[in-house]
């Protein structure tokens, strides 16, 4: 693609479900980095609370022998992303260093990509955003408060890209492996999450995304997703976990 | 056998005319019940939009809902007109001529009721009404051509055009009889809009002409405006229940199937509320039954195939769905009801001339599969939607809310009212039609029995 | 309403008769035995070709099979739904067809060449179940032979269905010949016209009997389609997943069914002296119909590709590298402009549609389009078999095979043998049954005038019910 | 010599036509005279000749301007903001059709039907003297002459007999 030769960046994540203790760590900073209104019991019972990263958890075996195994899933940043090509107005689209953005200004909420997006982390604003008033203080100046009507997803905090990117340049100096970090890898205790640039030849990400046990989700859909898993270390569940997800 | 009356030009002029130069005694009732509901309507689409989309039922996964269900219907109704008039036009079906008029009417009013939903479904319409209606120029970047949704407006925004301006080019003879017929302001208005018709030679052949040139070119605009339609849903690779081939002439051969039966609906009110009964004949009603009955044998064909197909591939969300769709509660009865109402009671009906002559039958059918033709979006929309992936984790279903139920009812009062008050001031029944075909018919002595007879020019 | 003159029409009625029943009778001139002679040899060679293919290719190697199910296929459409263009006016009671029907109902006889080659193709098709594994079809958990019985069943049924709707739809012909007549075929009109003399009560039967083998005909036409196009190609490549596929195939058939009558009625209309039976109003509804097919042929092309392209998920990306740009990319093009864009092209210009050459040279064109296009679809799909590909969820890119395979001597032999094994079978009927129905051309003096209105002349049509 | 336009009405098509044919013979130019019906009758119903008219061109020509609009504004809205939207090509072809093909279709319509008001001559705003019931049935043969030819031409109306003649100068 022309857009994306120009860039010396390409952004990805992997995540290490092998690591992974399912602690929603990830899920919080999410919500405090990301201005995610508050999800209400009410929220999740008319199944409209917005998580851009939540935490799947799947029993495998029979009782006494469960296991628990928890996936991570948030946007994949698609290279061939279902959701974007059917926005009427350019509101989702890809940008240069391989990030799949939603442009929260243009969007008129058709609901469209949320459609199209087979791993349903796209989610629609039904009401104006409130928080309560010992919350007003605490919301991210960085980021935008997503009015209703419109869709809204993982961003990967672009919002910290921008300033290890223009920080990286304002004292110029590449951008290392490991100065960025989205909110959600900054907090995973198990360092589970790994987040970096695939151009770097030596970055830790294209050391995971090369490993044996690393594979992507629905890869029959060929969305070419951002995002790798590396496969639970555990016989009786790879299987399983090479059909995506499941 | 049809029972043919010489009627002279004088009185087709006043037995159609007479919804026009006098008014029935049920009009301003009939009016004054629709315009309530009319305004209730558009006050419930200005509560959703001053309150936000929570409002409506809609729920992850299902984002896409009644709106959208009701939208296809309408641009499926719409299929009536092109399909009554071009088809009929092009083959040469005599007994298309009363109906024309009124199914081009009905596609151009349904057109104008479906482009109201996606406008209504969507999180901010007021941005739409700026920014994509008609162009994008506040932001300077234009739509995204690659966007399916941005195909849907040109689509149904060239065939409005193209039937409303079918529509006026067959009015102007009449607009000329009803400008001979009214005095005052009212024949200054419709002198104007008659554009000086005389009636010669010229332009009735032009005027024949017209109608050919015109159904040629509309037949492909009409195939097309369904099938963009259906790529709506079927370009979607993530969606299982969407993502089929078959979906475009599925679509495109429901849509005859619900616009037909439309108009046949419309044709029986047409004769209950106007009293045509000479021109709107049981024999008309006969010949769109037989044509329902091919139509609805080929859709229900291709409903079959589609999910025959669907099936075929043996992947766990495809069972899943399909499973959601026919044997889990309350789908399974919505599916049953689809296909009782959708094919097996109004075919089995129209398989018996009996039925096909009878008018009270021909409307309630003709209902009948209109309800089935709105069920089976909703079942092809809804479902698909809430199996989609197997990541789908909230396994509450959609159903739609109050409001939804309002604006959907809205739409039918309103399409009924625009209908309605078109009547007050125009022929439902083209008289110029009427009239051509008591001079192209005739009849021929073959032995002792009498012939029909059509002139070919 | 103007009155209609009553007219006597007998003289009118024999002249018909005698020009049509000496159509047949005419004897056997030295050009006409030496077309027979060609045609013969030419059949014989096919049967032999066909021999040999069976006994040296054998049944097991499938990508061999790939260009005998193409003229299968091809033979369905050219030859099995050209009887269509008879029956679905009828239906749709036009009144152009009816010096076209009998040439288009002959076509039937011609299914006899279908029907022989069906037999062999049922031997190479794999069962349902491959390896242990039941493989993706259509039938789910049938028996594993049901697709080779059904469609057995189906093309001798549709061979069977054809000859009885050709008997029937020419009952009163033979009744002519009976009459008109000497010698064998007087003998044999006798014994098939079945005592027909024209009284009311036999004309009714005589109709509903048209009618009711008029629909059986279509829907075994379409049910075959389906079968063999779903079981002879989509089912042999694992992942192929295309809903309006058999539709596409139909309608592609009855696209080259049209082409074929307008060529054969164009041949008859030359060489048997029938310009006065048939007219240039035929080939015009002919030329309409054949725009309309050739049109349906893109509609239901773009509506698979369209969601294809856009879908992009892998098995998509398969389907197109199968369809369009894969190693069959050259026949594909061939196809889409001599099936769509040159047809189309030339018959949307008025005078093509009024010179029945023209009409035939487009109609030829298209037929070697459809011969394209059923190359295209067949032959890959018969070369990407494979028993441990069968099974996968979709044929990786890099298993695509990248060349095209060529066809061999004997599918050349089978496709030359078996084309002409048809023409043989109807021109051997054309000695008995006249080539226009004489009771239809009846009729439709019957029915039609030129009568007088005011300062002008009209063309009327009697439209009873 | 001022212009005048005569009307004569006739209850049935015969005396219509026969009512031309006398204009004929008494020298009008059979451009000048024309048949006024509330129905459409087949061509040359009157012995009148039959009009000439270029449709077809319309909607060809309207094809072509729409065709080169939605070619333009496709490709260009595209290369104007290159932005990959889910790995598609900039130019996508295939997305471009559907938009081509609607434009073509929509503007050759809308020609079609500025053509068919062209050729039929509408809006016709001349001051010709007209009869309302001519849409009721009669059966009008209008005429535009010098004032001085009148006689000549209401002589050849009522040799048709004509039910009544009407004329206006202009």
């Amino acid at each position: 693609m022309v857009a994306e030769k120009q860039s010396k960046f390409k952004w990805g994540m992997a995540i290490d479900i092998d690591k992974c203790t399912g602690c929603q760590a990830c899920v919080l900073a999410c919500q405090a980095e990301n201005n995610i209104p508050i999800n209400t019991e009410d929220n999740f019972k008319d199944a409209r609370g917005i998580e851009w990263i939540r935490v799947e958890r799947y029993w495998e075996g029979e009782f006494p022998d469960v296991k628990a195994k928890f996936i991570p899933i948030l946007c994949m940043h698609c290279d061939n992303a279902p959701c974007e090509p059917v926005c009427p107005v350019y509101a989702s689209y890809h940008t240069a260093e391989g990030l799949n953005v939603q442009v929260y200004n243009r969007c008129v909420g058709t609901r469209y990509c949320a459609n199209g997006c087979p791993y349903l982390v796209r989610f629609f604003n039904y009401w104006e955003p409130e928080w309560p008033e010992s919350l007003q203080n605490q919301l991210n100046p960085d980021v935008t408060v997503r009015s209703r009507g419109i869709m809204e997803k993982c961003t990967m905090c672009i919002q910290r890209i921008r300033r290890g990117t223009r920080k990286a340049k304002r004292d110029n100096n590449e951008v290392m492996d490991g100065d960025i970090s989205p909110a959600c890898v900054q907090a995973c205790p198990t360092e589970a999450m790994v987040f970096g640039n695939q151009k770097d030849p030596n970055s830790k990400i294209n050391k995971m995304k090369n490993d044996k046990r690393s594979y992507t989700l629905l890869d029959h859909l060929k969305t070419n997703s951002n995002v790798w898993y590396l496969a639970k270390v555990d016989e009786d569940m790879d299987s399983h976990s090479k059909e995506g997800g499941h | 056998m049809q029972q043919r009356r010489q009627l002279d030009e004088k009185q087709i002029n006043r037995e159609l005319l007479n919804g026009n130069l006098e008014t029935p005694k049920w009009y301003y009732p009939v009016m004054g019940v629709l315009g309530v509901g009319v305004l209730i309507g558009f006050a419930t689409i200005l509560y959703m939009f001053n309150r936000g989309l929570g409002v409506t039922g809609l729920a992850r996964p299902v984002y896409w809902g009644l709106f959208i269900t009701t939208f296809v219907f309408w641009v499926g109704i719409s299929h009536a007109g092109i399909m009554i008039s071009a088809i009929l036009r092009l083959t040469q079906a005599e007994w298309r001529r009363p109906v024309t008029r009124a199914a081009e009417l009905l596609t151009v009013f349904s057109l104008l009721t479906a482009l109201f939903f996606p406008l209504v479904h969507a999180g901010r319409p007021w941005r739409i009404a700026y920014w994509l209606i008609p162009y994008d120029w506040a932001r300077g970047i234009w739509p995204n051509v690659r966007s399916p949704l941005f195909w849907d407006p040109i689509a149904i925004g060239t065939y409005l055009t193209g039937s409303t301006l079918f529509l006026f080019v067959a009015l102007i003879p009449d607009l000329a009889i009803l400008r001979d017929r009214t005095t005052g302001i009212k024949k200054t208005i419709y002198s104007m809009l008659a554009l000086g018709w005389r009636g010669n030679p010229r332009q009735w052949q032009l005027q024949v002409v017209a109608g050919v040139l015109l159904s040629a070119l509309m037949l492909p605009i009409f195939v097309s405006v369904h099938s963009i339609v259906s790529w709506d849903f079927a370009v979607t690779p993530a969606v299982e229940g969407w993502h089929s081939t078959i979906f475009a002439p599925y679509f495109v051969i429901g849509a005859v199937h619900s616009g037909v039966s439309a108009v046949v609906t419309m044709m029986c009110l047409m004769r209950w509320l106007w009293k045509w009964n000479n021109y709107i004949r049981p024999e008309h009603f006969d010949a769109l039954a037989r044509l329902l009955i091919i139509v609805a044998t080929a859709w229900l064909a291709f409903t079959f195939l589609e999910l025959i197909f669907s099936l075929y591939g043996r992947d766990a969300p495809e069972i899943a769905l399909r499973e959601l769709q026919m044997f889990t509660w309350p789908w399974n009865l919505i599916f049953i009801t689809f296909l009782l109402t959708g094919y097996i009671i109004p075919v089995g009906c129209w398989l018996f001339k009996r039925c096909r002559n009878n008018i009270a039958v021909m409307f309630w059918t003709s209902i009948l599969v209109n309800v089935g033709m709105w069920l089976e979006r909703f079942l092809i929309i809804v479902p698909g939607l809430s199996r989609k992936q197997v990541f789908v984790y909230t396994w509450e279903g959609y159903w739609p809310s109050p409001v939804e139920w309002i604006i959907l009812v809205w739409s039918f009062a309103w399409v009924s009212f625009l209908m309605l008050l078109f009547a007050k001031f125009f022929p439902l029944v083209p008289l110029f039609e009427a009239k051509e075909s008591q001079v192209f018919t005739t009849e021929m002595k073959v032995g002792r029995a009498t012939v029909p007879m059509v002139i070919r020019e | 309403m103007i009155e209609v003159p009553v007219i006597n029409n007998t003289e009118k009625f024999n002249s018909a008769t005698n020009s049509l029943v000496s159509s047949t009778k005419e004897p056997l001139g030295g050009k006409l035995k030496l077309i027979f002679g060609i045609f013969g040899i030419l059949s014989v060679i096919g049967i032999i070709s066909l021999i040999l293919k069976i006994t040296t290719v054998g049944f097991d190697v499938k990508s061999g099979w790939g260009y005998y199910a193409a003229i299968v296929s091809l033979l369905l459409g050219v030859f099995g739904t050209a009887p269509m263009v008879a029956i679905a006016p009828t239906i749709a009671k036009a009144d152009w067809h009816r010096p076209v029907s009998r040439i288009a109902t002959m076509f039937t006889l011609a299914g006899i060449s279908t029907s022989i080659l069906a037999i062999p193709l049922i031997f190479a098709l794999p069962p349902l179940v491959v390896g242990g594994i039941r493989r993706r079809s259509i039938w789910f958990d049938a028996n594993i032979y049901t697709p080779h019985v059904f469609f057995g069943i189906a093309v001798i049924g549709l061979f069977l269905v054809g000859l009885g709707l050709l008997w029937v739809t020419s009952i009163p012909d033979m009744a002519i010949m009976r009459d008109h007549s000497s010698g064998w075929k007087q003998r044999l009109g006798k014994s098939l016209s079945r005592g027909f003399v024209g009284t009311e009560r036999q004309w009714i039967s005589l109709r509903a009997r048209i009618g009711m083998m008029g629909t059986f005909y279509f829907m075994f036409l379409i049910f075959v389609h389906i079968i063999y196009s779903v079981c002879f190609s989509l089912e042999l490549v694992a992942g192929w997943k295309d809903a309006i596929y058999p539709m596409y195939h139909a309608a592609t058939g009855i696209q080259s069914g049209v082409a074929t009558v307008i060529i054969g009625l164009f041949l008859f209309r030359k060489y048997w002296k029938l310009e006065d039976h048939i007219r240039i109003d035929q080939f015009w509804a002919l030329s309409k119909l054949m725009f309309a097919t050739t049109i349906f042929w893109f509609y239901f092309f773009i509506c698979a590709f369209m969601i294809f392209w856009y879908g992009k998920s892998a098995i998509n990306e398969m389907t197109i590298a199968i369809l369009v740009n894969g190693p069959y990319m050259p026949v594909f093009i061939g196809t889409l402009l001599l099936s769509f864009i040159v047809p189309w092209w030339i018959i949307i210009w008025n005078p093509v549609r009024y010179s029945p050459w023209m009409l035939s040279v487009v109609a030829a064109i298209v037929l070697i389009g459809s011969v394209l296009d059923r190359i295209r679809l067949y032959v890959i799909s018969w070369q990407v078999y494979s028993d441990e590909m069968i099974h996968k969820r979709y044929i990786p890119l890099d298993e695509i095979p990248e060349n095209m395979i060529a066809p061999s001597i004997f599918d050349i032999g089978i496709f030359v043998g078996f084309i002409s094994l048809g023409i043989f079978a109807i021109l051997l009927a054309t000695r008995f049954i006249p080539v226009v129905s004489i009771w239809e051309r009846h009729q439709s003096i019957l029915l039609t005038r030129h009568i007088k209105f005011h300062r002008t002349e009209v063309y009327a049509v009697g439209k009873p019910d | 010599m001022s212009k005048i336009s005569i009307l004569g009405l006739y209850d049935n098509p015969d005396s219509a036509a026969d009512a031309l044919d006398a204009l004929s013979e008494a020298g009008f130019d059979s451009n000048n005279f024309d048949v006024l019906t509330g129905t459409p009758y087949p061509e040359g119903a009157f012995g009148e000749h039959v009009p000439q008219h270029r449709l077809f061109r319309f909607p060809l020509f309207g094809a072509i301007v729409g065709l080169t609009l939605s070619v333009f504004l496709t490709s260009t809205t595209q290369i104007v903001y290159p932005l990959i939207t889910g790995g598609k090509p900039i130019l996508s072809i295939f997305a471009m059709l559907v938009i081509m093909y609607e434009m073509t279709m929509l503007s050759a319509v809308i020609t079609t039907v500025i053509g068919i008001l062209f050729e039929s001559r509408l809006p016709n705003i001349s001051m010709n003297v007209y009869d309302t019931r001519i849409t009721e049935g009669l059966i009008g043969v209008s005429l535009v002459c010098t004032s001085d030819k009148k006689e000549t031409a209401e002589r050849a109306l009522n040799s048709a007999g004509s039910m009544e003649i009407k004329s206006s100068g202009r």
